[in-house]
This record gives structure tokens, C-alpha cells and sequence, in this order.
């Protein structure tokens, strides 16, 4: 069953590609024959060994409780952005096959897999990222993507080498640790690029502010959540983790230098590219922090992903349509931008307040204050710059160009789903509980290895 | 001295064929990086390619090195070549 | 400057390589099938246990394809072969979104000689490359080589041909390829219960009949893969079509 | 042996990406890297005295080298070339954008730009 959500993307991907205007409505109905699927029909834990071949040998899909919550997230997230988002047709043939690639990374539980699963979405990647004529900007993507996507190989293949197989759980079982945290680093670097860790991600700032309702969004919001996903599958659950000091430090580098770089942006786009950096650099930091295994720190940690990656897409779709023009005209877009920032900020009473004081709770009892700290002073900068742009977009003069005040609309399904997201913002903090609960259950089996070898041994169903 | 000459001798076929087949790829990659003209760094790099296919088939890897022979130096050559046409359809203008 | 931090980061990075990896890996040529799970799929044993196979004379192996490699790529890790298509499908729409340049095509001057050998050698290069994707069970090649052969044969009509393009059937081809592909998976899912499984017998080893869905697969993968191919580059050479 | 070619020649390619300022010179480079990472995998399965991994009436009998990384290698291959023609089709943009693919004469072409 869990082979249909990979599947059948990929299947009317194929079908559409002569006929692309048909998936343009193909995308809403299949990300939503997904969330169906998973929501209704399959439940966790689940093991597929695909072509019967046993778990060492072929390849297994897993779907279980780690795994699960983040899919779910990644189909909405798509599902959403095939209403709100305005693409050419070929995009839409595009976007299927982002949706089953994503699918497949997350429900993947083969080394070479993944591999094959991140070069797809790299691919789509780069393509998403030349919308809007920003060639160079996705060049240098492609550069950097590729290089990456080497060390990721050479990394997966030096398991087999170690291993003789190339399944996850029979990896960190039979590997020994020395020579994994060999293989580990080139993979930690593969994915600290495509995660935008700074030094390693200068890619990002051009790309996420090439304007375009697409790409930052499927790229921040759905992408860097399930890369997330393949970071803790890998360095939390299966291998032992590769020294995170190093990677520690880099983030809270990355986390202060990409706020103060957000501060001096004079457009829009490239403030909230370089806050995009900044929030998934403060996961990162949050994950490798010197306290590993904590579970209270994984467990906000990922619900200061899930409120990055709302906040996100809400700013990200908002400024697409409306780039620099206010809210004069589109009150709607106005208070969902608001109500993304606040949270992004976190001011009580929404998401990124309960984020933020978990994490920061977290860390005090594990007894990491550096990044509290750090914390504390990204804080004050965002908080700076966002509502300056707030201020800015409310309150612009735009009363002069009146031709332009028709175009300065969100499309209404754009309008719609940016308004629900904001609300989840807002329920969200009002009860966080309805997260952390999922969250928890994350953190608690993300570090449990033991689980899940004995669910891959036990097989198919 | 002479224990260069002993590690000459006892080089076996596959150890020759290596640092021969190696070393050309070595100096065409370099003269692939560092050439004044596109069009020679490209040509240098399908050469690449066609020695590592005489690697592949050393290495008893024939598929690999039956693909390499279509895919890598074929067509990625042919691509390349299209672009660079394309980029001097555009210079003419 | 730019090369000081070149030849830099090369060190370092080879330093790392070469202190800190090779180390870690076997010497060359001197590996330990035993421990490996290719000891198995060489002897196509992943579910039953440890027998000898000979060419010509076992029958009805779990696999049936001669060939190893194919039977890894086709068989046992089957899905990556769909994401190893999947990506090229995803790279020659990116290259036919990308394909809207203002530009006019590439034109070539039609030559007498390479234009008549032109019409002698394509069929040859077609019967090669079909050739190539449907022994790919038997002998070394598969679909991938297969389809890109024939892609090259129609690169061969375009250098001879400047009239000649590559028309929507490719994209037809494709479209019916690619989906076929799933839907073996699929049929595989309703016959076996599992995506992708095989569920056709696989006959003696070395046979041209053999090996279950391995060769249908590889005859999708081979047309799908050449129609692709030739509409990228086609793509790339004409330009803006609308 | 052959690990260090492999690593050398991904040692020239990255020394290309990072030095070339022309960006058909960087995907040439990397080009050469993905090469030499195919030639490191395919080696990683080298037995010596061992055989093609094909079932053929000459070798009827099983004594091959590992076939597994050369399965690896074909799905390499074949990503590889797929991202080097979108990453020519960039190029190409490129070019047409800013009359050059040179990192440098892009920069000042996109300063007089905005």
C-alpha cells in the first residue's frame, strides 16, 4: 500500500507529459489522494519490501512513527501549494514527480535510495530555481547541488564497502563506528548544503528570492523538511552521530551572520531568504547542539522546523504575488503576513512562542546556554527587520499607480490557504499540545534504534 | 635509483595499463580545466571519458563501460557541443 | 588569488581523502565477496538457499537473467531504476521548459556524403540499439545504452537532415513507456502483493526467453529512455517552437 | 592504484570549479569529477582473477567481480547526464541574459542591471 503514494504521483507524471495542462489539476487531486491515504488507510508501523526481496537485499519502504507526521506535513505543504501557487503548466508535470521523490525519501530505507530520491528533487530543484529568469542563481545551485550530490555517493557507497549492504538499519547494525564517522562527514556535508548551512549554502539567497510563488516554497517548506527528516533518519537513528561540535558551531555562525545579513537587505525577497537560512540553521544548531539524545531539544526542535516552514510559506507566496506593493488592496494578505511574522518572531500566543520557549527550556536543562543565547540576540534582530517590513508594506503609497491596483490581489485560493495556514499559527498557539504531541512521539522514536532494526527484520507484511 | 627500477619491474599488465590509461586522463582533465578555448576543453573531456571506458572494461565492467561509451562520451559531448553552438548563434547576432 | 584558494581546498581535501578514507577501505582488488550481498545475487539465492547456478542448465531461479548486473539494476533494486528514470524524465522536461530561447535553431549545412551514409547507417543503428535493450539480460548493455544508441542515431539524422525534428510522438512514446513502467510495478502489486515484484516465470538462465519482466522492462526502459534523449536534444537545437 | 587517479581527477575537477571563472569551464569540471567518482565505485568492486559478472557460455560458472557497484554506477551515470543538460540549457539562458558566461563579466553585466 504505502508503495501507492510513490507511485501514483509518478504515474500521472509520466501520463501528463504530453498533455500538461491536464496537471495543472492532476497535482491538487493527487497530493490529496495522498493525505487521504495516509490519514485514512495507512497507519503506522508499516514495512514494504519492494519486489519481495528480503530487507538486506532490496530495497524497503518503512512507515512509521517517525516518518509519518512528516509526510503527512510535506503532502499538505504541496497540496497547498498547488492551489496557491501560479506555475506554467509543465511545472505542474514537474511538481508530481517532486511529490513522489519527496514521498519516496521519506518513506525510503536504503542508502542508495535516498541517493537516487535527493538527485530527483535536486534536479526539479534547479529547474524550479530558473523561474523568473534567475539562470545564474540556479547555476550556482546546480554547482554546488551536484558537488554535494558526489560526496553524498561517495559516502553511501563507502558504507556498502564497510557494511556489504546497503540498508539503513542493517548498516548501523553491522558497520563498525570508526569507519562510518568516515562515509558519516561526506554525507553531513552533502546535507548541510542542501540545508543552507551558511558557508555551504551561499546558493540560497538568490535562489529564494527569484519572486516566484514556487520555488522558495516548495524549496524551503517542503524540501528542507524532509531533508530534515533524512538528517535525523540518518545521524540520530541509524549511524552513529559524526562529531557534532564542528557542525554546532557552524550553524550558530550561520544563525547570527544570516540574520544580521537579512537586516541589511534592501529587497524584501532577499530578507526573507537570508531569515529562511537562519531558521533552518537554528534547527540544525538545535539537533547538533552538545546535549545529543535530549529528547525535549528534538522534540521542540521540530516544532521550530514546523513553524518555520508555515511562516515561510506564507511570506514566501505573499511576497510572490505582491513583491513590493502593500497591503492597501489585499487586507487578507496583509494580516496573514502579519500573523507569519509575529510567529516567526515569537510573540505569545502563537506557534513560535511555544517553539522557541520549549527549545529554549530544553537547552537550559541540558545545560547548553550558548545557543540560548544566540537565540535570544537572532531574536532581537528578526524582530527588527520584519517589523520594519511590516511597517513598510502596511503603510506604502501606492494610491498613484492605479492600474496596478487590480493586479495587487491574491488569487483566491492563494488567499484562502494563506489565511488557513496563519489560523494553524494561531491555533497552534493557542494549543500547542496538538503538535508537541506529535513531535514527542518523533523524538522519543527517532532515537530508538533498536525499534526500528527489529521492525526491518521482522519484514513485509 | 634502483628501487624505482625494481618497482618498474615489478609492475604487473593491469598496474601498467592503469598508470598509462591513468596518467593520460590526468593530463587531458588538466588540459580540459586550463584550456584558452571551450570548444578544446570539451573535446578533452569526452577524451576523458573514452579512457575511462577503457578503465571500466579493464575493471570488468562491461555495462558500465557500454553506457559510459553512450551516455558519458556520446551524448554529454553532443549536449555540450549544442550549447556551445547555440552561445555562438547568439555571439553572430 | 582564485587558484591559491583552488589548489587549497584540493589539498585539503585530498589530504582527508587520502589520510583519513583510504584507510578505511579494502585493498584494491582484494575484497571479501563473502560478506557482501552480491555473493547472493550472484548466486541468485536471496531466498532460498546457496546453490551453484550454470549457465544454460538452472532453471527457474528466483532471477533468470544472465547477466548480473541487469538483474541488480532490473530486478533486486528495481525502484532505484524507476528514480534513475524518473530523473532523466525530470531533466528532459526541465530541458524542454528551459527550451523557450528567442533564438533561431541550429542550422547545419547538408552534406551529400554524410546524408546518403546517413540513410545507409540509421536503420543499422536502430536495429543496434533495439538489439542492445532487449538482450540486456543476457549480455552486457540494457536499456539505458540501448535507448541512448538510438537517441544517437537520430542525433546522426539531424546533423544529415537539417529539415528533420523530432515530432510529439517522442513525447508520445514517453508518456506510454514511463507509465508502463508503473504499471508493471503495479501489476506486479495485483498479481504478487508487492510494487514491482516479478510475476512472470523466469525460465532457464542464458535464454532469450527468460528472466520474467526483466526484458519487458528494459524494452520500456530502452524507448523511453531513447525517446527522451532525442526530444533533449531536439529540444536543445530548435529553440523557441511556439 | 586507481583510488588515487579516481581522487586525483576529483582533485582537478574541484580545482576547476573553484578556479575557473568561465561557468562551461566549472561544469566541465564537473563533469571530470563525476567520471572519476565512477571509476572509484566500479573499482571499489574490483576481485582480482575474477570475471565479468555475466553468465555467458565462457564463463558459466560463478567467479565475478561484485556486480553491485557497477548497477550503482549505471544510475550515476545517467544522473549525471541528466543534470548536465539542464545544467547546459542554463548556461545557454545565461549567455542570452548577459552576453557572457564569464562569473565576473555576469556580475558587472547584473550591476548595471539593477
Amino acid at each position: 500500500m504505502i508503495a501507492l503514494l510513490v507511485a501514483v504521483p509518478l504515474a500521472f507524471g509520466f501520463a501528463t507529459v504530453a498533455l500538461p495542462k491536464l496537471s495543472r489539476y492532476i497535482l491538487p487531486l493527487v497530493t490529496l489522494f495522498n493525505l487521504v491515504l495516509l490519514i485514512g488507510f495507512i497507519h503506522p508501523v508499516q514495512v514494504l519490501e519492494i519486489g519481495k526481496w528480503p530487507a538486506a537485499y532490496g530495497i524497503v519502504l518503512v512507515l512509521d512513527s517517525v516518518n509519518y507526521p512528516f509526510l503527512i506535513f510535506v503532502n499538505l505543504v504541496l497540496f497547498a501549494l498547488s492551489i496557491s501557487a501560479m506555475f506554467e503548466d509543465k511545472l505542474g508535470v514537474l511538481l508530481l514527480v517532486l511529490t513522489a521523490a519527496l514521498n519516496g525519501l521519506l518513506l525510503t530505507g536504503d542508502f542508495f535510495n535516498s541517493f537516487v530520491f535527493l538527485e530527483i528533487i535536486a534536479v526539479v530543484a534547479y529547474v524550479l530555481a530558473s523561474q523568473n529568469k534567475n539562470y545564474y542563481a540556479a547555476f550556482k545551485y546546480l554547482i554546488f547541488g551536484s558537488v554535494s550530490g558526489v560526496l553524498y555517493l561517495i559516502g553511501v557507497v563507502s558504507l556498502y564497502v564497510y557494511a556489504g549492504t546497503l540498508n539503513m538499519a542493517y548498516i548501523g547494525f553491522i558497520a563498525s563506528p570508526e569507519y562510518v564517522q568516515v562515509a558519516g562527514i561526506m554525507i553531513l556535508i552533502a546535507l548541510l548544503v542542501e540545508l543552507k548551512i551558511l558557508p555551504l549554502g551561499l546558493w540560497a539567497p538568490d535562489v529564494y528570492s527569484n519572486g516566484s510563488t514556487v520555488t522558495p516554497v516548495a524549496l524551503g517548506s517542503a524540501v528542507t523538511v524532509a531533508i530534515f527528516y533524512l538528517f535525523s533518519r540518518i545521524f540520530f537513528n541509524v549511524l552513529e552521530p559524526v562529531k557534532p561540535l564542528p557542525v554546532y558551531i557552524l550553524s550558530l555562525i550561520s544563525v547570527l551572520f544570516a540574520q544580521l545579513a537579512a537586516m541589511r537587505q534592501k529587497t524584501l525577497g532577499r530578507a526573507l531568504a537570508y531569515a529562511s537560512i537562519a531558521g533552518a540553521s537554528t534547527v540544525m544548531a538545535a539537533l547538533s547542539s552538545g546535549a545529543l539524545g535530549v529528547e525535549k531539544i528534538a522534540s521542540a526542535a521540530y516544532l521550530y522546523l514546523l513553524n518555520e516552514a508555515i511562516s515561510m510559506f506564507i511570506l514566501f507566496t505573499i511576497y510572490g504575488y505582491l513583491n513590493h506593493k502593500g497591503f492597501k488592496n489585499d487586507s487578507v494578505a496583509g494580516i496573514a503576513f502579519s500573523l507569519a511574522s509575529i510567529s516567526l518572531i515569537g510573540f505569545p500566543l502563537t506557534a513560535g512562542f511555544w517553539a522557541k520557549i520549549n527549545l529554549l527550556a530544553a537547552l537550559f536543562e541540558a545545560g547548553d546556554y550558548i545557543l540560548p543565547a544566540v537565540l535570544l540576540a537572532a531574536t532581537v534582530i528578526e524582530a527588527g527587520y520584519l517589523i520594519k517590513w511590516n511597517v513598510d508594506l502596511w503603510y506604502i503609497d501606492n494610491d498613484s499607480q492605479d492600474e496596478e491596483r487590480e493586479k495587487t490581489y491574491l488569487p483566491f485560493g492563494a488567499q484562502v490557504v494563506v489565511l488557513l495556514f496563519a489560523l494553524t499559527l494561531v491555533i497552534i498557539g493557542f494549543m500547542p499540545d496538538l503538535i508537541t504531541m506529535h513531535t514527542d512521539k518523533i523524538a522519543s522514536h527517532i532515537f530508538d534504534f533498536k525499534t526500528y532494526f527489529d521492525t526491518i527484520l521482522k519484514g513485509g507484511m | 635509483m634502483s628501487k624505482l627500477v625494481e618497482f618498474f619491474m615489478n609492475l604487473e599488465l593491469i598496474d601498467w595499463i592503469f598508470y598509462l590509461v591513468g596518467g593520460l586522463m590526468v593530463v587531458f582533465s588538466i588540459f580540459a580545466v586550463e584550456a584558452k578555448r571551450i570548444f578544446d576543453s570539451v573535446l578533452a573531456l569526452s577524451a576523458v571519458s573514452l579512457l575511462s571506458v577503457l578503465l571500466f572494461i579493464v575493471l570488468k565492467a562491461p555495462d558500465v563501460a557500454i553506457t559510459e561509451a553512450a551516455v558519458g562520451s556520446g551524448l554529454a559531448s553532443a549536449v555540450m557541443i549544442f550549447a556551445l553552438f547555440r552561445m555562438k548563434a547568439g555571439e553572430k547576432k | 588569488m582564485r587558484r591559491i584558494w583552488a589548489i587549497l581546498i584540493s589539498v585539503v581535501f585530498l589530504h582527508f581523502f587520502i589520510g583519513t578514507y583510504f584507510p578505511t577501505l579494502p585493498e584494491f582488488g582484494n575484497i571479501d565477496m563473502y560478506r557482501r550481498v552480491s555473493f547472493d545475487y550472484i548466486s541468485k539465492s536471496t531466498t532460498t538457499s546457496y546453490q551453484p547456478v550454470e549457465y544454460k542448465k538452472s532453471k527457474g531461479l528466483e532471477d533468470g537473467s544472465a547477466n548480473v548486473v541487469t538483474s541488480i539494476v532490473v530486478n533486486y533494486r528495481s525502484f532505484d531504476t524507476l528514480g534513475e528514470v524518473t530523473v532523466l524524465f525530470a531533466a528532459a522536461l526541465g530541458v524542454g521548459i528551459l527550451a523557450n530561447i528567442k533564438k533561431r535553431r541550429i542550422e547545419f549545412e547538408e552534406h551529400k556524403v554524410l546524408s546518403v551514409a546517413t540513410g545507409m547507417i540509421f536503420p543499422l543503428i536502430l536495429v543496434f540499439g533495439t538489439y542492445v535493450f532487449v538482450h540486456g539480460h543476457l549480455t552486457p548493455g540494457g536499456g539505458f545504452p540501448g535507448g541512448t544508441v538510438i537517441a544517437l542515431g537520430f542525433l546522426l539524422l539531424m546533423l544529415a537532415k537539417n529539415e528533420f525534428k523530432v515530432t510529439d510522438a517522442a513525447k508520445h512514446t514517453e508518456q506510454v513507456a514511463g507509465s508502463g513502467y508503473v504499471l508493471v510495478g503495479l501489476i506486479g502489486m495485483a498479481v504478487v502483493g508487492v510494487f514491482l515484484a516479478n510475476f512472470l516465470p523466469t525460465g532457464t538462465i542464458g535464454n532469450l526467453f527468460s528472466a520474467g519482466v526483466v526484458p519487458i522492462v528494459y524494452t520500456l526502459i530502452g524507448f523511453k529512455v531513447g525517446a527522451e534523449l532525442s526530444s533533449l536534444v531536439s529540444d536543445m537545437r530548435e529553440g523557441d517552437k511556439v | 592504484m586507481i583510488y588515487y587517479i579516481a581522487f586525483v581527477l576529483i582533485g582537478i575537477g574541484l580545482y576547476g570549479i573553484v578556479s575557473q571563472k568561465n561557468l562551461f569551464k566549472q561544469l566541465v569540471s564537473l563533469t571530470i569529477i563525476d567520471t572519476a567518482v565512477n571509476i572509484f565505485i566500479v573499482a571499489l568492486g574490483y576481485l582480482h582473477g575474477a570475471e565479468a559478472p555475466v553468465y555467458s557460455s565462457v564463463t558459466p560458472l560463478a567467479n565475478f567481480v561484485d556486480p553491485l557497484p557497477q548497477a550503482l554506477v549505471l544510475t550515476a551515470i545517467v544522473i549525471s547526464v541528466g543534470t548536465l543538460a539542464v545544467a547546459a540549457m542554463l548556461l545557454v539562458h545565461i549567455h542570452e541574459e548577459y552576453g557572457s558566461v564569464d562569473a565576473e563579466e555576469i556580475r558587472a553585466a547584473k550591476e548595471v542591471i539593477e
